[in-house]
């Protein structure tokens, strides 16, 4: 018993010294980005320790990057289920907006019909319906966006890179196009033309949200909202999908393998066009719920990150941090969430100019991408210092013990 | 004899000692200080099971692998190999185990590749190809220069690259597993060259798993055990069964009982079967073929003759285009894969790590690949049941004697011939009626080779219809009842296997006969 | 509270973008020359065109309570200022181009009579087109941009009916790139006379000096960039409006205005060179 | 209006310097993933190279130190240099490294966004224009109805972006360094065996990408618009990459590509300024929708090379 904890507590620090490349590459770009902060006469600590404020200082500073981070979460499952399956999907901007489109549409609508007598009865079944057909309709928008990049590739053999930053440009002209026109919210129209819909209808609105810790509640007053536990708990599902289920494994398959997968009898083209609408489904419900759950309202200013804040490229980014496993996905997005935010505060305070934000960002993402070797080397050299077991030893071999 | 030169215009190597060679990977001692040496005008065969350390111990010499400990030196100088580019102008050639070729480029670009141009910066094909052709009637070793190399059989890359090896004018040759394609009488003719090669002076290193090869071929033998060298001998002192007794370390079999035939009913009937090749012209041309239960028939044949489009056409991986092909009296011509799996085909293709595994999965996921959505693995054909899965591989492990660490080890850290046991014992476990095996014993070892004979033989007396294609026709002969000849996408000849002339045979297999 | 008056403002680009951003960071720097820097300064967020970055610092302004006004420069804010000001009903808050206040006692919304300017303009550019061709690049359809450009189009008609003025709307504040080509379709076309509007405009700028034609602008003075090329600017004097909206404040009323410039009471100037 | 009010031959000309940049960037582009690295932070590198260049000219013209022609070339040779830097630190990280190329060349895109534009914010602050490339007036075929000015009245990079198609494809298809550049994209291992090293041989191509990148950028502010701003690529590094894609790693159609696409956008341009009635969303999204249609019937298909973004690792 003894022994085994004391394994264990081996196993965790082990696992814990794993992060030391990544806290030290966190390190390196700091100093890197010091050396710019200092050329433009800035103490770096006092602007890195705003930037620590502004992410997780204040109880607000915590909602607004878990804010940040939520449609971030929702396209890294998507992206980690395309990448599993073996498609670069770099359309998640685009399905996002066809989520966004879709979903507001729905929830304008609906907002507007009267509530029907049965419903009535019963408080917030109506608002209930409303809000699960918007995120229905966003995730079946961005899923057959998605999709329609997983079918040209599938059927014509369309590289899926190239159609999904075309389908990105595509869906930002829609946008604009839908939102100057129909959908322009009629107290703007004929006069500002601000390329926004009307506000929801409360009813139409997902909840914001707060934890019953203390009094008042935790969160309470800031922006957070139910987005973020629907993320979270599809993470889990679709992990549970790709590494438990028939057809999480076919994708993985197809992903790894396409010819293993066909002469195993997997329909191929059929996994492609899958694995693209799931993760424009997840992507579609970023945008979906930014409206429902955020903004109130579908808005832009026309520039192609005017709305999506550019959550379907970070959502890249955070899925391949998490190491294409929707739940590493979670914190990989709270990090990109925090680090965005806090990046705002540190222009607030002390008016660097927002690029250097966007440099030492970079400098972060290819910094720590880059420690992952270390990280690598670390573990095939623990398997060197392992005996190598005897066949099936660490397993029942027995049916019964199983 | 005693020129500095070789024929090449390349010095020659007098001597080559590798001495007290350590090397270790994660988990294995591949090297154990091993002694080894090759001399000038000598073929030395390197022979050992799966993963005793050949392949390691002759990369060490390419400058591919760096030894952990000990030393290597050439005529007597310690040398340091760092890297390929080293070894090459030490006159070191290779020949690997896994094909080194581009599959995009052609056999002449794959031949220029990594050379001084005669026009410097500038690629001089034409010459290239001018000297393999020279090259290529002079040892009888035909392949045209301007075709890429996905367009060849895996027998013609074999051909390129041995080639490539003779361009470049090595004195020393390392050849790992160079007759595993070859037709006999392009063994033949290899070991023409090889000993023609040798009496210019070359030294060779010669690795098969072919134990009358190696003593047909080779001046001296050294057999290799779990990183380990169990001894050096002249091949004049060596026997079969005291070679493959040194490997194993126990006594092999090396014929096989086999019961005689009982032939059922047809299970497998292709008629007028013609496709396409990867190349657009025709794979196979009007293939008939009958197969009863509880028989094996072999196709022989080089490869590149159709045996993989006939393999694949059978298997639904291939477009007939013209002909049927039956199963049990139900048509399945053109049939998705997923259909022929039902009614209980299985397939033990060629390409065993491209198209039979995955090698990012673990060996319990790999052992469920057509399965893992079958009823039994699944709850509603939805979850899978792992629990289920892993119990079943871990009876297909003890079964079929797989060496892994567990069920859940990644396949790609497997060897060849674990991994080619896992998915004969996955088709197997399927209880198929017809079972396809292409080169189901290629590059593994006897040991192993040994067992999948044994189980293809018991399968057959189950009542399974068995196609075996395999170029090794040791292994045609040693199991099949009927055998038929493939060259140029037909079958040229059925003979019964116990009327077979082995001349007759090789001539068939090359458009003669 | 101290003496002092604070403003914190957020701006879709940068400062000097010789359009719209630079013009409230001008107007901020005129006024803070007017009342000195012991009696106002100024946090300026640029930059931030994402609308949600916008709404953090937005909020953290209001929540801080350090803050006598806090700006919102972009009609894309609009939603957020709403929803804070109801949630901080104690801040002033400003924010434009746009006339509504929503009706909230805390909100004052300022936006700019572009048309006026575009239509001074649009008269010089018809009076000085040789080829009778004229060309407009505009961003988006929306806000000040479209009334400017809808104001030139009137004022062309007004003073050279005969001209033709051909306008493209390039879809983007930012794609200097697209902006360049579209004044060189523009060029092409036979336009003597271009004109347009965001900060992408430096583009099509570069192009009426390469072609020796002639440049209308609009937000800022662009003089420097245009040399001999420019000829006329509208020009946005913000602090017109802030300099009201101050001494409201400090007269203890938080909003409930929306101010206009326009070229009579002085919020929009003229400039011209060449 | 008709068909010869939109099809002029400005508009020709107009996609000839639209696709000015994108021939640069996805040529270079073409050459590392042809080697197997994916370098995502083309716009990046543009921006910087864009920065560079300007940057050079204009100390160099405020100065009045150097002639103009050669402070161009100056400008052209920052550019380059700056490019060239960038991409040998993607070659570190994604070939030494073997960081994830994908994430790798998002972090470089970033870091190439912002820091042009600090860098631009701090040393020159506002917009200014330079005295750029000029065009060049040929004698006699500048003069050509239509064709003078379809062909013979660009900018000199222009030219070298046209030039450089051929030569690419000719390195490509034709030298030593073009064979071993397709052999490590396609088969490292195979590459290595046969004494290439795979490594140099990426860094060489990554680099060469950069340096393209960076006068794809030079091309944009100091020949076509003569001012730098920030963002001024507007993302066409990404499109770039695309295009690389959409012709099949192969200089000639990948040139094509970036022709169809400028050619789409400049015809979009016309026929808004001649005044057709259609939304400007519509058309500007044009290219966008013809590039996937033109993929979707392109019968002619290339596989990608294999051992694109994967990092090589000798198996030792
Ligand atoms: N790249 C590697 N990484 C880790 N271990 C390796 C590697 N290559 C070889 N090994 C180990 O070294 C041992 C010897 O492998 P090697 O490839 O030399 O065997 P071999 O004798 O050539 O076998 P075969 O007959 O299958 O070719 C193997 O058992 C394996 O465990
Ligand atoms: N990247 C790797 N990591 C770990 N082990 C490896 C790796 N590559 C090869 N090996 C080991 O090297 C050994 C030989 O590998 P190789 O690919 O040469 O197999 P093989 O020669 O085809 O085997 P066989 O002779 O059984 O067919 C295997 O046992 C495998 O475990
Ligand atoms: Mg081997
Ligand atoms: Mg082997």
């Amino acid at each position: 018993m003894n022994q085994a904890a004391g394994t264990r507590l081996a196993a965790w620090l082990n696992r814990l010294v794993d992060f030391a490349p990544v806290l030290i590459a966190l390190l390196l770009a700091l100093l890197v980005s010091s050396v710019l902060l200092v050329a433009l006469n800035v103490d770096p600590l006092s602007a890195f320790g705003f930037m620590l404020e502004g992410a997780v200082g204040t109880e607000n500073a915590t909602a607004e990057t878990l804010v940040k981070a939520t449609p971030i979460l929702f396209v890294a499952i998507g992206i980690t289920i395309a990448f599993r399956g073996g498609m670069i999907n770099i359309g998640g901007e685009g399905q996002m907006i066809a989520g966004a489109l879709a979903g507001a549409t729905i929830a304008l609508v609906l907002g507007d019909v009267r509530v029907p007598a049965d419903m009535a009865k019963t408080p917030g079944a109506f608002d209930l319906l409303i809000v699960t057909c918007s995120l229905v309709g966003g995730f079946l928008a961005g899923a057959l966006y998605g999709g329609l990049a997983g079918f040209l590739k599938a059927y014509f053999g369309v590289n899926e890179i190239l159609s999904t930053i075309m389908l990105n440009q595509i869906a930002v002209q829609m946008m604009n196009f839908l939102l100057n026109g129909v959908l322009l919210d009629p107290a703007e129209a004929g006069f500002n033309n601000i390329p926004k819909t009307a506000r929801l209808v409360t009813a139409a609105q997902l909840p914001r949200l707060s934890l019953p810790l203390g009094d008042p509640w935790i969160f309470d007053r800031t922006r957070l909202h139910w987005g973020l536990v629907i993320a979270i708990a599809l993470a889990v599902v679709i992990y549970i999908f790709l590494w438990r289920t028939s057809l999480g494994y076919r994708i993985r398959a197809v992903g790894e393998n396409e010819r293993a997968s066909s002469y195993a009898g997997i329909h191929v083209k059929r996994q492609m066009m899958l694995s693209m609408f799931l993760a424009g489904g997840f992507a579609g419900l970023a945008g979906v719920v930014q409206v429902l759950g955020l903004q109130y309202r579908l808005q832009t200013d026309g520039s192609p990150a005017g709305f999506t804040a550019s959550a379907g490229f970070n959502g890249i980014v955070a899925a391949l941090f998490g190491g294409l496993n929707p739940i590493g996905a979670v914190p990989a997005s709270a990090f990109f969430g925090g680090l965005l935010v806090g990046a705002q505060k540190m222009q607030r305070e002390i008016g660097v100019p927002a690029s250097l934000i966007t440099a030492v960002n970079g400098l972060i993402v290819v910094f720590v991408v880059s420690s992952e070797i270390f990280i690598q080397q670390r573990s095939k050299r623990r398997v060197s210092l392992q005996e190598t077991p005897p066949a099936l030893a660490d397993e029942p071999t027995t049916e019964e013990a199983g | 004899m005693e020129s500095k030169l070789l024929p090449t215009g390349h010095a020659r190597i007098e001597s080559l000692t590798m001495r007290g060679i350590v090397k270790r990977f994660p988990g294995v001692l591949a090297a154990d200080e091993i002694d080894f040496d090759v001399r000038s005008g000598e073929i030395h065969a390197l022979l050992g099971e799966n993963g005793a350390g050949k392949s390691t111990l002759m990369k060490m010499l390419y400058g591919l692998y760096h030894p952990d400990e000990g030393e290597i030196l050439i005529n007597g100088k310690p040398t340091a190999i760092k890297s390929p580019i080293d070894a090459i102008q030490h006159g070191i050639g290779m020949i690997h185990q896994h094909f080194m070729l581009v599959p995009s480029l052609t056999v002449a670009e794959n031949i220029a590749l990594g050379m001084k141009s005669s026009r410097g910066f500038q690629l001089d094909l034409d010459v290239v190809s001018q000297r393999v052709l020279e090259l290529s009637d002079i040892y009888n070793l035909k392949v045209d220069p301007r075709l890429p190399i996905w367009q060849l059989a895996v027998g013609e890359q074999q051909r390129v690259e041995i080639l490539r090896a003779l361009y470049k004018g090595a004195a020393l040759l390392i050849l790992d597993e160079p007759t595993a394609v070859l037709t006999p009488q392009e063994v033949d003719g290899l070991f023409r060259i090889l000993n023609q090669l040798a009496a210019d002076g070359h030294g060779l290193v010669f690795i098969s798993h072919k134990l009358h090869e190696v003593l047909e071929i080779s001046h001296r033998v050294t057999v290799l055990r779990d990183g380990r060298r169990v001894n050096t001998i002249p091949t004049s002192q060596a026997t079969r069964p005291k070679l493959a007794e040194m490997m194993v370390g126990r006594p092999v079999l090396l014929e096989y009982e086999k019961n005689a035939p009982n032939p059922r009913a047809e299970r497998l009937v292709l008629q007028g079967v013609s496709a396409l090749s990867n190349r657009g012209t025709t794979g196979l041309d009007a293939v008939s073929l009958q197969l009863r239960g509880g028989e094996i028939v072999g196709i022989a044949g080089v490869s590149g003759n159709g045996q993989q489009e006939l393999a694949q056409c059978i298997t639904g991986l291939r477009e007939v285009t013209i002909g049927s092909v039956t199963v049990d009296g139900k048509d399945v011509t053109n049939a998705p894969p997923s259909a022929l799996h039902a009614i209980g085909l299985s397939y033990i293709p060629e390409e065993r790590m491209i198209d039979g595994v995955i090698k990012e999965f673990s060996v319990a996921e790999n052992y469920v690949l057509q399965d893992h959505g079958h009823p039994k693995y699944t709850t509603a054909r939805i979850f899978m049941l792992f629990n289920k899965i892993r119990q079943a591989c871990r009876r297909a492990i003890q079964l079929f004697e797989i060496k892994t660490p567990s069920t859940e080890t990644l396949v790609k850290s497997l060897s060849g011939g674990n991994i080619q046991k896992l998915v004969l014992a996955r088709e197997l476990a399927r209880d198929p009626g017809v079972l396809i095996a292409a080169q189901p014993t290629r590059g593994v070892d006897i040991g192993a080779t040994e067992y999948i004979h044994k189980q293809l033989l018991e399968e057959r007396d189950k009542g399974t219809a068995i196609l075996l294609i395999s170029e090794d026709l040791d292994e045609i002969r040693a199991l099949s009842d009927r055998i038929a000849v493939m060259y140029e996408g037909r079958i040229v000849g059925e003979v019964l296997n116990e009327n077979v002339d082995i001349e007759q045979l090789g001539l068939l297999m090359t458009g003669g006969g | 509270q101290d003496d002092v008056f604070r403003v914190a403002a957020v701006a879709p680009s940068a400062t000097n973008d010789l359009a719209f951003s630079q013009s409230m960071y001008d107007a901020l720097m005129a006024v803070q020359m007017h009342m000195g820097e012991d009696a106002f300064q100024f946090d300026f967020q640029d930059g931030t065109f994402i609308v949600d970055d916008a709404a953090v610092a937005l909020r953290e302004w209001a929540a801080s309570g350090d803050y006598d006004l806090v700006i919102a420069h972009g009609s894309q804010f609009g939603s957020v200022v709403e929803e804070l000001a109801g949630e901080f009903p104690e801040v002033s808050f400003a924010w434009g181009t746009d006339f509504n206040t929503f009706g909230m006692e805390n909100v004052s919304a300022y936006t700019a009579a572009a048309d006026q300017g575009g239509y001074v303009n649009g008269v010089m550019a018809g009076l000085m087109t040789e080829s009778g061709v004229i060309g407009v690049v505009g961003p988006i359809e929306v806000g000040d941009a479209k009334l400017y450009v809808d104001g030139f189009v009137a004022g062309v008609g007004a003073s050279n009916p005969e001209a033709t003025v051909n306008v493209v709307y390039i879809q983007s504040f930012s794609d200097v790139p697209l902006a360049t080509e579209a004044a060189e379709t523009h060029i092409a076309n036979d336009a003597d006379i271009l004109t347009g509007t965001a900060q992408m405009v430096v583009g099509p700028i570069a192009i009426a000096i390469e072609n020796g034609a002639r440049w209308f602008g609009t937000q800022a003075s662009q003089a420097e960039l245009a040399q001999n090329a420019g000829v006329g600017f509208q020009i946005y004097k913000w602090e017109v409006v802030l300099m009201d909206i101050i001494s409201n404040i400090q007269a203890g009323e938080l909003g409930g205005h929306s101010y206009e410039l326009t070229l009579a009471n002085g919020g929009l100037v003229m400039e011209f060179s060449g | 209006m008709g068909l010869d009010d939109i099809f002029t031959a400005s508009v020709f000309a107009s996609a000839i310097r639209l696709a000015t940049p994108y021939i640069f960037a996805a040529l270079g582009e073409t050459f590392a993933q042809r080697s197997g690295v994916l370098n995502l932070g083309v716009d990046g590198i543009m921006l910087m190279g864009a920065f560079g260049g300007f940057y050079a000219v204009h100390l160099a013209q405020e100065a009045g130190v150097l002639a103009e022609p050669l402070g161009l070339l100056l400008g052209v040779l920052v550019a380059l240099i700056v490019g060239g830097l960038m991409g040998l630190a993607m070659a570190f990280v994604s070939v030494t490294l073997k960081a994830k190329q994908g994430i790798s060349g998002i972090g470089v895109y970033l870091f190439g966004l912002g820091l042009s534009e600090l860098l631009f914010q701090q040393l020159v602050g506002t917009p200014k224009s330079v005295a750029g490339f000029p065009r060049i007036s040929f004698p006699v075929l500048t003069d050509i109805p239509i064709l003078g000015e379809i062909f013979f009245h660009h900018n000199l990079l222009v030219y070298v972006a046209f030039a450089l198609v051929p030569i690419s494809a000719f390195v490509l298809n034709r030298t030593t360094f073009g064979l071993m550049i397709r052999a490590v994209g396609q088969n490292p291992e195979a590459a290595d065996a046969m004494g290439v090293s795979v490594a140099r041989v990426r860094y060489a191509t990554t680099t060469i990408g950069g340096m393209l990148a960076g006068l794809a950028g030079a091309s944009l502010s100091i020949a076509l618009i003569n001012l730098f701003q920030q963002n001024l690529t507007a993302g066409q590094g990404f499109i770039a990459v695309a295009l690389v894609y959409f012709g099949g790693w192969r200089p000639l159609t990948v040139a094509a590509g970036a022709m169809l696409f400028s050619f789409v956008n400049a015809l979009q341009l016309q026929i808004k300024v001649i005044g057709a009635d259609i939304p400007s969303e519509f058309a500007v999204m044009a290219p966008y929708v013809i590039t996937i249609i033109a993929l979707v019937f392109a019968t002619k298909r290339q596989e990608q090379p294999t051992a694109l973004t994967k990092p090589y690792e000798r198996g030792e």
